[in-house]
């Protein structure tokens, strides 16, 4: 994190999207680095959700295409960012790499990547021109098949095997986890609580379990305890580790002078 | 040739089945005596041995044919096509046209819960269904089944005899109740 | 027309498919170079606006189309629609597809970045990526390809023709511009 943790987030950076343009997080990056400028930190995920939510209640009618494109877009610029707000383990290959080699690396994967959005318009221009034409469909007449295929070529039980599936009720989703999920972040706020209360300060991998989903737990729960004002959030380098330091609330007295 | 007689080719060619003097009308827009000439300046340009097909009228309609003379080729050719693979898509809308006939696109794509508009015309294509008719419901959606090629291509007298799904058998009342089921899961699928 | 022309012709029109020199040989029994005339004849009867129906070199063979400007009629005739659209998404992959194949879902989502399953099977139910097989490597997932549909829609005779990747390359001033933006991050990183 190079300012302070990106929930308070440097200064709004006007970013405009046009949502049908960007298909993935490489188009985003490439886009973002060529064009606006701008770098993927100072970009306020929240401020773009809010913008969008407004022009969609502005437009008035629901395109569940762009929609879906939007919340992949987001979730594509989440991606990027926790990359940067979690530690290297997320992406162990990188994790060996200085970062002028991380730099070519990724700089290899987006030339490769650009040269297929490319090919896919020039594809798109070739489909304008040619994918309305009509192609004869007939099967042909009977008279006209010497040897038709022989009787019984494909067996009557992969019609079964077909439908089988379709018949077959659907699982009922597994929600558990998301009961989980809810309990174990008052928990783990409740933990990370005593042990700011105690030391003062603590570390991110000092105090973050094994299991990811838990450590995702443990870093929704470090996120609340920041915008609570409860404590600061410090990161010396991206991708390293996060320092957690308590905040002095201000004295009571304050409170009852007013 | 002159445009309409190109514009009639073109349908004559792509139809199915032969076409009426009304259906070509309507579908140029333009009136009898129109289609006539049109007609009359295609029968010239194929007129018997001019080209390796031929115009033909038969019931009530008019079609392109193989000429007689050229069919020979087209048999050696044919006889030689073998079913090609049905893909794990085809092999599916196939069996819920062949369970569930008569049955619309509509309904198809409802059941798979994805457009099946590829599958069946690629199924149409190679025989294996055929449109029978057209449904009494808004839209007249066209209803599709399987025919005498897909019977005897899985070996079966009829319909009848397609492997039973678990607890239901082939009778015409219990097809509606694999519809609902069917659709039932589809439904639940999306939610 | 000569009589190995309409043959062809006849063999072209019944065909639901583009067909290979070497299939019209085996067809009409005769050699390469005779197959070659015929089909100069055919060309030349076929010619822009002389039918209505034209020949084209699609999908690794010859077949009949309907001539362009007649296709609007047609159209309103058989009720048929343009294929869907497709979104960048959805034309991202298929360049992927097209050029890399056979490609597995990881490659894919390694290339763009991002989880093309979706992108895939929607590709796959509209019959313009197809299945090939397995790699043989550990999981041994699907290989991805293209196949006669996409080639059709695309009007491509084979995908030899697609233009060399290279052609769409970034500009060497744009590949600099997010070099140095990107070493610029790495130095406030280290820093």
């Amino acid at each position: 994190m190079r300012a302070e943790a990106t929930a308070v987030a440097a200064p709004p950076v006007a970013l405009e999207l046009d949502l049908d343009v960007f298909d993935g997080p490489f188009d985003l990056l490439v886009t973002l680095i060529l064009k606006d400028e701008i770098d993927i930190w100072e970009v306020r995920v929240s401020r773009i959700i809010a913008e969008y939510v407004l022009k969609l209640a502005d437009s008035g009618d629901f395109d569940l295409d762009a929609t879906s494109q939007f919340v992949v877009l987001v979730a594509a610029l989440l991606e990027m960012k926790s990359r940067l707000l979690l530690e290297e383990e997320v992406e162990e290959e990188l994790e060996d790499l200085d970062p002028d080699e991380a730099a070519e690396r990724l700089l290899e994967r987006l030339v490769r990547y650009s040269q297929f959005k490319n090919a896919g318009g020039a594809l798109r221009l070739r489909w304008d021109a040619h994918s309305a034409r009509l192609y004869r469909s007939v099967p042909v007449p009977p008279a006209l098949l010497r040897r038709s295929a022989p009787s019984g070529a494909l067996p009557a039980q992969a019609l079964q095997e077909a439908l089988a599936p379709l018949l077959r009720e659907p699982p009922v989703p597994d929600t558990s986890h998301l009961a989980d999920l809810a309990v174990s972040l008052v928990k783990e706020l409740r933990r990370l609580r005593l042990i700011l209360g105690d030391a003062g300060q603590f570390t991110f991998a000092a105090v973050a379990p094994d299991d990811r989903l838990e450590r995702a737990v443990t870093f929704f729960a470090l996120l609340e305890l920041h915008s609570g004002g409860e404590a600061v959030l410090r990161q010396k380098r991206h991708l390293g580790d996060i320092l957690v330091t308590r905040v002095r609330r201000p004295a009571p007295v304050a409170a009852s002078a007013v | 040739m002159h445009a309409l007689a190109r514009r009639l080719e073109a349908l004559l060619f792509i139809s199915p089945r032969p076409l009426t003097s009304p259906e070509m009308e309507a579908a140029c827009g333009c009136t009898t005596m129109e289609v006539d000439d049109a007609l009359a300046v295609l029968r010239v340009e194929y007129a018997a041995e001019r080209h390796g097909i031929a115009l033909r009228d038969v019931a009530g309609g008019v079609t392109f044919v193989v000429a007689d003379d050229c069919s020979e080729d087209v048999r050696r050719f044919t006889g030689a096509e073998r079913p090609d693979e049905l893909s794990p898509a085809l092999l599916e809308t196939l069996a819920v046209v062949a369970y569930l006939q008569p049955v619309t696109r509509a309904e198809t794509a409802e059941v798979r819960g994805v457009s099946s508009e590829w599958a069946l015309s690629s199924l149409e294509e190679r025989g294996l269904v055929e449109q029978q008719g057209r449904a009494e419901t808004p839209g007249a959606p066209i209803l599709y089944g399987t025919g005498a090629r897909f019977l005897k291509l899985f070996g079966l007298h009829s319909v009848q005899d397609l492997p039973p799904l678990e607890e239901f058998s082939l009778q015409a009342a219990e097809v509606d109740a694999i519809r609902a089921r069917l659709l039932a899961n589809a439904e639940r699928r999306r939610a």
